[in-house]
């Protein structure tokens, strides 16, 4: 039997990052708390012990400098890895990563690239309120020249980080919080999986059927596949079986692996802790409904995080989160409602 | 600028509610989370940046100002709130995510606003110094004298936002003054990694206004320093920048191992403690050891009294996380 | 017969500003270039001659720190109108609109509003390129706690500024270059309306139905609403009755008012010139998608900005851009399937 | 460090052909927008900021670099780019927004890419530092000797990003320099009525690097300046920051009528051409006119055929939008 390495998603990032350094000299981390102290989220433990300080580089807090420093490195061949610490800090160095990383490429009619990767934690449930526990997944989609993606387990993980360290273009990772694998943030166990010690490469332009099913489809990327799968479970039981796909990407977005699920299914619903209005869901629900050849069971639907900032206290934060409970009732109703047609 | 002794009082009177708030903090915070340490559980779920060391800052400048006056903090506000007089069972009690807390539970410990006081914080480093030259300007416009404070730590003084405010409060000669507390981290980043200076206060020449640097985290320097200041942004004569000499006494954040500090830093952070100073330096002054004592009880039964009324407040109905998005 | 006074939106709006300056002197202007110079984009021509320069504050280019002081003024009560010269710069000061302005009456719990408007210049047609010519609507009426308003005519220019400036919340009143009135930009001559002297509220949460009609819905806001209505006319002469929707708002979106719409034409094209993927566009085909008794005779349709940066080449900007032969285009396409069906 | 005879006459030549780059552009940027004034018709639509009366800097500057060394400019880069030495016919093409330009018309004036120089420009203020310092850096980590140069206007120098950049730059010690083109405006908005201290070069002190102010916008001391900055870079001694005093003679962007200008200011200026008193100054030290003559004669030659070559180059086709935007 295969001898399995369970790693966490930090453990599995830091890894992919330190055998691109091993043999890629243009490779290099920097950010706030990276170097020392292995990352706040644990994604760089031991690489400064390894790398030194010229490859793992303390910034101060200083976003805009560094991130722009970075885009500068890439344009000049070298492939910086750069950690904006959450996520909701983006709103003092956007300009950074929107209007010089995201079109570096283009401005120069791709005679510069911009091999760069911005790691970056999201998402709450754990107390940190409003400023510290948004996901903003559509923010950084929205805007053209980054690819986005968001690891749900530390396979995953790790075969992203390689792959995004390796692409020429700027990509926005995004890490869970509740998959981190940090002890004191808690972690979903499915997210912490085997690894192998090599490396490899996932594609990031693929969403992934984590669960096959024929009577509907649940979309959720980073935590919220976790809550489909655990929806889907329990769906199973009352004879519903749910397809489960792992969008992995939001940019580029994987449209047709959606569809032609959809397209088997006949009933759809996107799971994602962003917020609601102009969000992923949206996006997903758009796709599906401006097929001309969909034949559909129920109303499309999405689950989101509502257009209000994060509350602190649980009581409000849980009630308010995506879980698995609503996409079970939501899903037994549309496709209760859909039995009546 | 010295203070009085009723002031010298006041500001060991507030050091220690501070200080005796940050321990029920680190008592109450744990609950819950153990025997694993999981920030998500217990009756103070999130991160939790206390204050400890950093009291001199707050009571030394708060002490110029009343309720009038404007103060922005940072993600480490307690002594700061307390200081500037924030209701201490809302703050309590909002700090346990209750319905009757600051803002009933949706804002937490980073996200203190209480607007008797004009006392409000953010957890975004430096972004609470735009909102401090507003409260000045807003002042300065409708013809009253109150001033305005913006804290950071010395972290934030590489925040693109130091230097915007600073030149635009000295460009509209704002009455703020902007105090930083050098704790000498900002997380594990040791400030010589991070700023090109030893000294915060040697930028104040880049925006034309007075810079002082004040040594060994001394209320009483503090005070008469941010006398100074205060009393200048009142008359109308401008902006100024304070750069005090802190200590923190506890992690960057509860459950910060603080294995980035060099062997033995820390021990010797201890010996430091301004409290017992500055106990110290009032009972050489004569007050006798009893006062003291009584004052340290008055304080800790406020503070106690305060995490009581937390506890047994009832918590928020999950239908509030929808109210006051939009007033 | 009534006297017509025709004006600008930037006429509109200055004088929108200067009616609620002259009744409450908690009310004043900031931003770069708005004072000597009367803005960029004229909208606040004239102010500083009647209000003087404690009212009408050129700044530094200091976005982060002038538009952070305007929240702080808020907090005191006042009522500070900025502005953020184009859009595209939100990238270097996005906490304070999103993380203080948006949050303050939140993490206060009501105690402390923000009173404030955030007036900015989008979108592009005028060949000024990539980091010049972005509507970034989504951006804004992604996150929560701010109002997202957009006038497509000097009326509502007027009314809405007012309201904007009455409203205890922070309101991002964006306003569109080819709509402006500057004659160096050109101007849809349709977006210079009659405006009465006085004052007039226009509410902020209402969608506003600029033609009915009862073949195919058609969504716009600021620029593709004339882009719709010459739509709609050409549509017209084939026997299509569109009907128009200009959505004033994007944050409060008019739900109903759109699936009304729907509901009675069973078609709908949402037209808008920011970027495609999650985009205005996502977020009104998935609120139509997710009903669950509309009747629809097509698939939805979005016509919007592609995800790439603004070209500069007027050949490649202009092809890429909304414009009405795409909303007939695909208006008759949709209607001619339906028939089919 | 004074500039020999033949880096005298390459700075005049490089004045010479970026004042008429510009010359060229105010003509063709009029054509199709007659008798109204549209920004967006002709074959150059959109926002055009020129350089008349900065070339000093622009050459003082560049006249130290090497291919291999990195220059960010901002929105009014064609002196930058000129002295940098970008391929000028692709450079007018991009101008033109033709298929054969830098980017293939997808950048525009105030996104001018040439890799094989090293140059770039952005449009938002004060952005283009941070990839001045990366290119410093990258420099730095490969031992190679390169440096990076960040032009900024003096308004920028109010941007977080200058603070944040100079202070980073600082910390890692990266072979960069910082120039600052005081035109004295930032479109309508005076120095003074924007900056909080005279000159901006004093604000070096807050990152613990030396500033400079070069006045009376003289190609001579620039160069002098610039080269001992460029050489403290090289030599590994870490970042400068010069400001030079300079003059805009035309308007922020083609069609500002400057009415915020005092009266008389702006023919004041353009007495203080610099190209004219550069050639001036030339004359006395007895280089013969015919020399200055050709040296000009060639430079506008060049600078003709460049916009010949881009007028005669294809538009590109719309799907062109579509490509580039991912490596
Ligand atoms: C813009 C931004 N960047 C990073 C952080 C994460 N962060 C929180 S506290 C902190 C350190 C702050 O250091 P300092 O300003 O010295 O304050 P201290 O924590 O020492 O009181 C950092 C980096 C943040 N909250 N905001
Ligand atoms: C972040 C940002 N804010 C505002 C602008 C609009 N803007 C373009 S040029 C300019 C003035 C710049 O002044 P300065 O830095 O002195 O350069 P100059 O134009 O004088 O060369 C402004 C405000 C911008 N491009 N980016
Ligand atoms: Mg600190
Ligand atoms: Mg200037």
């Amino acid at each position: 039997m295969e001898k399995k390495r369970k790693l966490t998603i930090a453990k599995a990032m830091s890894e992919a990052i330190a055998l691109e350094m091993r043999t890629s000299p243009e490779v290099l981390v920097m950010g706030e708390d990276i170097a020392k102290l292995g990352g706040v989220f644990g994604n760089t433990q031991g690489l400064l012990d390894e790398f030194g300080p010229d490859r793992v580089r303390d910034t101060p807090i200083s976003e805009t400098a560094f991130i722009g420093t970075a885009v500068g490195m890439a344009a000049a061949g070298m492939k910086p890895v750069v950690e904006l610490m959450f996520v909701d800090f983006f709103g003092v160095c956007m300009d950074a990563i929107y209007n010089l990383a995201a079109k570096q490429s283009y401005f120069s009619g791709g005679n510069v690239t911009c091999p760069m990767v911005l790691m970056t934690s999201v998402g709450g449930g754990y107390g940190d309120a409003g400023q510290h526990s948004q996901a903003l997944f559509a923010t950084f989609g929205h805007l053209p020249g980054l690819k986005v993606v968001i690891p749900s387990n530390a396979y995953d993980a790790k075969g992203m980080m390689a792959a995004a360290i390796s692409d020429p273009n700027p990509v926005v990772f995004m890490f869970h919080k509740a998959l981190q694998g940090m002890g004191w943030l808690g972690t979903v166990p499915r997210s912490i999986t085997h690894v192998p010690e090599e490396r490899y490469t996932i594609a990031l332009d693929h969403a992934h059927i984590v669960r096959e099913g024929r009577d509907i489809t649940l979309v959720g990327l980073g935590h919220t596949v976790h809550l489909a799968l655990d929806a889907a479970a329990e769906l199973e039981g009352e004879g519903i079986e749910a397809e489960v796909i792992d969008l992995r990407s939001i940019a580029p977005l994987d449209r047709e692996t959606i569809i032609r699920s959809v397209a088997k299914t006949g009933a759809l619903i996107s799971v994602d802790d962003d917020y609601h209005s102009y969000g992923v869901g949206a996006e997903i629900l758009a796709n599906v409904a401006e097929q001309d050849d969909l034949h559909l069971k129920a109303p499309l639907k999405r689950i989101s995080y509502p257009d209000i900032p994060v509350p602190f206290a649980p009581e409000m934060e849980h009630a308010v989160l995506p879980n698995a409970g609503k996409i079970v009732t939501a899903a037994r109703k549309l496709l209760k409602e859909s039995a009546h047609v | 600028m010295k203070p009085l002794q009723e002031q010298k009082l006041w500001m060991y009177e507030k050091m220690v509610e501070s200080r005796h708030f940050e321990d029920l903090i680190k008592r109450a915070y744990f609950e819950g989370k153990q025997p694993v340490f999981n920030m998500a559980k217990g009756p103070l779920p999130g991160e939790m940046h206390l204050s400890d060391g950093q009291e001199p800052c707050a009571v030394g400048v708060c002490a110029h100002l009343a309720p009038q006056d404007s103060v922005t903090a940072t993600h480490r506000p307690h002594h700061t709130a307390i200081a500037k007089g924030v209701n201490l069972n809302a703050m309590a009690s909002e700090i346990f995510g209750r319905a009757n807390g600051l803002s009933g539970g949706r804002g937490g410990h980073m996200h203190l606003f209480d607007k008797a006081v004009n006392f409000c914080c953010s957890g975004i480093i430096a972004q609470g110094m735009g909102p401090a030259v507003g409260a000045a300007m807003a002042s300065k416009l409708r013809g009253q004298q109150h001033v305005a404070v913006a804290f950071i730590g010395e972290g934030a003084a590489n925040q693109g936002a130091f230097h915007e405010t600073l030149n635009l409060a000295a460009v509209w000669n704002a009455p703020v003054v902007f105090v930083i507390e050098d704790n000498a981290y900002g997380i594990s980043v040791a400030k010589r990694a991070a700023t090109a200076i030893e000294r915060n206060a040697d930028r104040a020449v880049a925006y034309g206004m007075p810079g002082v640097f004040v040594p060994g985290n001394d209320p009483d320097l503090v005070f008469d320093v941010a006398g100074e200041a205060v009393a200048r942004a009142r008359a109308g004569e401008g902006p100024s920048l304070i750069e005090i000499e802190t200590i923190r006494l506890e992690g960057h954040f509860m459950g910060d191992a603080e294995g980035y500090r060099p062997e033995g830093e820390k021990d010797a952070l201890h010996a430091r403690d301004p409290i017992k100073l500055y106990r110290a330096r009032l009972e050489n002054q004569d007050i006798p050891p009893a006062d003291l004592d009584k004052i340290e009880q008055v304080a800790k039964q406020r503070v106690s009294a305060a995490f009581e009324h937390a506890r047994q407040s009832p918590a928020p109905v999950s239908e509030d996380a929808f109210t006051t998005v939009f007033a």
